[in-house]
């Protein structure tokens, strides 16, 4: 089938300006050099690398959050959503759960109240969460059900692509392979995308067909995933596999 | 060093900037100030003539420079109200306030550091909470509540004509601002030590905290040589502050036990409108607030080695 | 409910919110919401009723000790302590709470933009916030006295407007903070407009950082109010508050201890009360 | 060279009690490398702390036995534990950053437990530190002894605090998830560092980790924890290759390894 292009990025290049950003590009580190890659429909991208190689700098320039880069982005999916690492810290701490899933849907703006009320328990039963949850505050929920919170409230809206920054990272190994579970699951029943980002080599195998290995801000190896873990080219990506094994 | 000289250079700016602006603040109200000279129902002939004689039409920049250079030498100007040079009304008055203000300073120093680290250190309990709870008492006693109850102690304790020249020596000058020096003192010792007593206590949650036990420190040296160095960083920055705050105390202490100090005098220009010397004494107090914070930033740049580098 | 925290091995005690500060054993909260409850009753029932009138004057009853008739017992003019004390603290706390509230509500408008929006505006404004809030306000106040003058009115404004810094950095740093949480990318990723983003989703978090500042905002213009009207640069004559009251009563420490001591009390009540109330507010957002 | 018996450690406040370890025995030889695992709530960093004697006493009661070479730490008073900590136990935790003094010297703070257990003279002591310094490779000793916390990497302060649980020879190194915090990389050569140090200074250590891959890499012996009981023990192929229980197939097979997720 004819692969449709999602997300089309050439020629990325992002600065991290140290002090204020009034005074220019005073000391400047290149945190992205020259990042090209496509994403297609229905496809899961695995981003690799350790700290400070910029893969999460490549998930926020991408959806905009922040804007000092150069170089082209084509976004071709509607409302693009975004999964983070702590799930301490992507859910406000002053909602109910009920009021976190509900937001989208007030700022999209086109739903009664009874229709927001359905799609909201739908999507709650749809992460694997209940009734009981709704009430509740992101601090009287665990990691794992924080993230399914995150995930729900990320999918309530019917993204075509989600980007996932280190979204399992932070969660005991029992919970990670259930979360897993579902995000493979959403992805087949909507035909989603996912730019899945993760220092983890192994959870990358599990769940991702493409996979970039990033060194420094740099793409160092780009291939499907059995390329990469059976007949690994670069030698930085060599060394990432041998003290994941 | 960089740091030193840096700062050095900010609190100088400073300076200049207060003293711009206490300059500025008092040009708004020339008006009265020829008025009150010549009485209300001066001519405007006669107003503009005064106006002339005192240079007061002149650019405002060119009068700032002047009065500046004047200041830098010691020539203040004249009081309006008394003629006579204003900075020798405050080099009479100065050092009496300052032994007040100094002696509060120091009070607060000696006092809240062993009391603040010995609360924390029996930290809980019975005695801990009494502790607490007397310290936010104590806290809310405003300086001139206390000044007024202190005075009270003062006209029985001490004899009526002690307190009519106690400025002729030094010892009976700080006898008598015992008391005075108290009343600004107590309710900043008792923050000053809440303050250190939970900021010891956040740093004996810390981890380090828990390599220093695990090392074979006992509760008391864990604090003493982990914990202290660090909990005592936001102390020295509040003490600073603290010693700006005591400046407005004393002023009210000084007219509560009629101590004839610069504090004294602000008023009493306030009230008779005298601006050369209302000018004079509010760049003075403001230079000893940024004076004392600049200390106390270099205090902490030298503790703690993160702030040296930026 | 307790939660054995894994990895440091103490256990952390999760509560619920500001709805836990009634159940929990906040000694703090209570009290002072227990003396400020007491005085604003006391000062609210005093603009209805008072057992004399401020003003009446009792040529027999001069300087009486506190009696069952007196309960603060009479000023050198005769008239009723009590009454007057109660007066002077509803005008205490009037100024006290206008003076809050300017600084308040400016103070947060100006803290929620600067510290959203960030840039030069953000640079300069809190460059001038620091420099304001370096110098003691009462200093500050008594220069604005004599540009401004001396009154009721003119002290509300004087000390509102030097209250205005110290409320926006506080809500300056706790926007700026929450700025860049991952909750705000994702309500701007939903396509939450710059508004909705600070009043639904910034300002219902600050909340808990503002009111201990406002209840120490209190603490403080009570101070402030007290002390300038006990320098005779506050409120003027015809209005009573305590600090002006407090300058009166002095000249009669030796004769009438009791006239000084009864505002001085009233006074260290407020702040109390206040303090307690701030330091519980804030013991509550430390806890969870 | 250590036993644990019957070790519960129950954690009380005004209301409520909740029981982390319910009843576990430990043993030791002199010279091993045990693994302590499980997830988090299992009560396995409740355990090392127990063992430690890090375990605040008004917080918490431990009752049992722990024997370390004869000596029960859970009986004996303060100042006994004192004479322990830090002389025959070295502790190294999980991010070394937060877990350093940040106004205090690298040098200083390695020298710690030799201060207070040796009388040796500043010379001798700052000698002392620079030869495990080396020892734990940590390039150029000299300056690193006067630099700050702040200024050193992840890896680097890990490798400070190996040298400072070091400086007395204990008899047991305990390491709470030393490496969670680092980078895969810098993980490798801290495991590399853990095995040299048990042969050459022949210290046996106490290795607690939720990371199956990092346990499996060093451990001679592995101990499987959940809910505050152990659940399986033994030689760490025979526990990863072929468990017994229920609970540890599961650990494993969670393990994101190399097959294909359906």
């Amino acid at each position: 089938m004819q692969k449709t292009t999602i997300l089309q990025v050439n020629q990325l290049n992002s600065y991290y300006t140290k002090g204020s950003k009034v005074f220019g590009k005073k000391n400047a580190t290149q945190v992205l050099k020259d990042v090209n890659f496509e994403l297609y429909r229905g496809e899961v991208l695995g981003v690799v690398g350790e700290s400070g190689s910029g893969k999460s700098t490549l998930a926020k320039v991408i959806l905009g959050i922040t804007n000092e880069y150069e170089g082209s982005i084509v976004h071709n999916s509607l409302r693009p959503q975004m999964v983070f690492q702590d799930p301490y810290a992507s859910l406000n701490p002053a909602f109910t759960v009920e009021r976190i899933l509900e937001e989208p849907l007030l700022i999209y703006g086109k739903y009664g109240k009874e229709e927001r009320k359905r799609r909201v328990m739908e999507m709650l039963e749809n992460v694997g969460l209940s009734e009981e949850h709704l009430k509740r505050k992101p601090r009287e929920l665990s990691g794992g059900q924080r993230q399914r919170v995150s995930i729900a409230a990320a999918m309530i809206v019917h993204p075509q692509l989600l980007i996932l920054d280190e979204a399992v990272s932070a969660l005991d190994v029992t919970i990670q392979a259930q979360i897993l579970d579902l995000l493979i699951r959403l992805k087949k029943e909507h035909n989603l995308s996912y730019l899945f980002i993760s220092h983890d080599l192994n959870v990358v195998y599990q769940c991702c067909d493409r996979v970039l290995v990033m060194k420094d801000g740099e793409v160092v190896e780009e291939n499907t995933v059995d390329g990469i873990f059976d007949k690994p080219q670069h030698e930085y990506t060599k060394q990432l596999l041998e003290s994941a094994q | 060093m960089k740091y030193f000289t840096k700062k050095l250079f900010t609190l100088i700016i400073t300076l200049f900037i207060v003293s711009l602006l206490a300059f500025l603040a008092f040009q708004v109200i020339p008006a009265d100030v020829v008025t009150s000279r010549l009485g209300t129902n001066a001519t405007p002939e006669q107003i503009a003539i005064m106006k002339e004689q005192m240079g007061l039409n002149r650019p405002v920049f060119v009068r700032y420079f002047e009065w500046l250079s004047n200041f830098l030498q010691g020539d203040m100007g004249n009081s309006y109200v008394y003629d006579m040079p204003v900075n020798e009304m405050i080099a009479q008055k100065l050092p009496i306030s300052a032994t007040l203000i100094l002696l509060a300073c120091a009070m607060t120093v000696t006092f809240s550091i062993p009391i603040g680290i010995f609360l924390a250190r029996h930290a809980g309990g019975i005695f801990d909470r009494f502790m607490t709870v007397l310290n936010q008492v104590f806290m809310s006693i405003p300086p001139v509540f206390l000044g007024i109850l202190l005075f009270g102690v003062t006209l029985t304790i001490y004899p009526p004509e002690f307190s009519l020249h106690y400025s002729e020596n030094f010892w009976m000058l700080i006898l008598f601002m015992i008391l005075p020096a108290l009343s600004i003192a107590i309710s900043r010792i008792s923050m000053t030590v809440k303050l250190l007593r939970t900021s010891l206590l956040d740093e004996m949650d810390k981890n380090y905290i828990k390599t220093a036990y695990s090392r074979g420190h006992s509760r008391g040296s864990a604090l003493r040589q982990h914990a202290l160095k660090n909990a005592i960083l936001p102390v020295v920055v509040f003490i600073a502050v603290s010693a700006a705050e005591m400046v407005v105390a004393s002023i009210i202490i000084e007219q509560v036990f009629a101590i004839s100090g610069i504090g004294r005098l602000l008023i009493a220009s306030i009230a008779s409108r005298d601006f050369l010397v209302v000018q004079a004494i509010v760049v003075l107090l403001a230079t000893w607030v940024v004076t004392v914070n600049f200390l106390a930033d270099i205090l902490v740049q030298y503790i703690d080695p993160r702030v040296r580098l930026d | 409910m307790i939660e054995v925290d894994e990895e440091s091995g103490n256990f952390a005690m999760k509560n619920k919110g500001i709805s836990s500060i009634f159940q929990g054993k906040n000694v703090f909260f209570r009290i002072g919401s227990v003396i400020t409850g007491a005085l604003v009753f006391l000062i609210c029932l005093s603009t209805v009723w008072l057992p004399y009138s401020p003003t009446q004057m009792d040529a027999t009853a001069k300087l009486n000790a506190p009696s069952f008739l007196h309960l603060f017992g009479t000023d050198h003019l005769g008239r009723d302590i009590f009454s007057r004390v109660m007066e002077g603290a509803g005008n205490t706390l009037l100024i006290a709470t206008c003076v809050v509230l300017i600084g308040c509500i400016i103070g947060t408008l100006i803290g929620s933009l600067t510290g959203y929006f960030g840039g030069m505006a953000d640079i300069v404004l809190m460059r001038v916030c620091d420099s304001i809030t370096a110098f003691p306000s009462v200093l500050l106040a008594l220069v604005m006295v004599m540009l401004l003058g001396r009154g009721k009115y003119q002290i509300i404004l004087i000390l509102g407007i030097l209250f205005i810094p110290s409320f926006a950095r506080v809500v300056r740093g706790e926007v700026a903070r929450q700025r860049n949480l991952n909750y705000i990318y994702s309500a701007k990723l939903m396509g939450a407009g710059h508004a909705r983003i600070i009043f639904y989703h910034i300002l219902p978090n600050t909340i808990s950082v503002l009111l201990p500042t406002i209840s120490i905002g209190f603490n403080n213009a009570v101070l402030a109010e007290a002390s300038m009207s006990y320098l005779g640069v506050g409120v003027q004559k015809p209005d009573t508050s305590l600090g002006g009251m407090l300058a009166e009563a002095q000249s009669y420490l030796t004769s009438a201890p009791y006239y000084a001591i009864f505002i001085g009390l009233v006074i260290v009540l407020m702040i109390l009360g206040f303090s307690m109330l701030g330091e519980g507010l804030s013991r509550n957002n430390a806890t969870n | 060279m250590l036993d644990v018996y019957d070790l519960h450690v129950k954690f009380h406040n005004a209301k409520q009690e909740k029981e982390a370890v319910k009843g576990i025995n430990l043993h030791m030889d002199d010279g091993e490398i045990l693994g302590l695992v499980g997830e988090s709530g299992s009560g396995k960093t409740v355990t090392a702390m127990a063992i430690s004697g890090l375990i605040n006493r008004s917080q918490a009661t431990c009752t049992g036995e722990i024997l370390l070479d004869g000596v029960d730490i859970l009986s004996c008073d303060r100042d006994c534990l004192r004479k322990l900590q830090g002389k025959d136990i070295g502790v190294v935790f999980q991010e070394p950053v937060s877990f350093m003094n940040p106004v205090k010297t690298i040098g200083k703070q390695i020298e710690e437990s030799l201060v207070i257990h040796s009388n040796m003279t500043p010379a001798e002591r700052k000698e002392r530190v620079l030869y495990v310094m080396s020892a734990v490779e940590l390039p150029n000793p000299e300056q690193v002894y006067h630099k700050y916390p702040h200024e050193l990497s992840g890896g680097m302060l890990q490798r400070a605090m190996i040298a400072g649980a070091l400086m007395t020879r204990p008899k047991l190194l305990l390491c709470d998830e030393p490496t969670t915090a680092l980078d895969v990389t810098i993980q490798a050569q801290i495991i590399q560092l853990l095995k040299r140090v048990n042969k050459e200074f022949k210290i046996g250590i106490l290795f607690i980790s939720h990371d199956l891959n990092v346990v499996r890499k060093l451990c001679d012996r592995v101990v499987v924890m959940y809910h505050g009981e152990i659940v399986e023990e033994g030689k760490t192929d025979e526990v990863f290759y072929h468990p017994r229980e229920e609970y540890t197939k599961r650990l494993i097979s969670a393990i994101p390894t190399r097959k294909k997720r359906s």
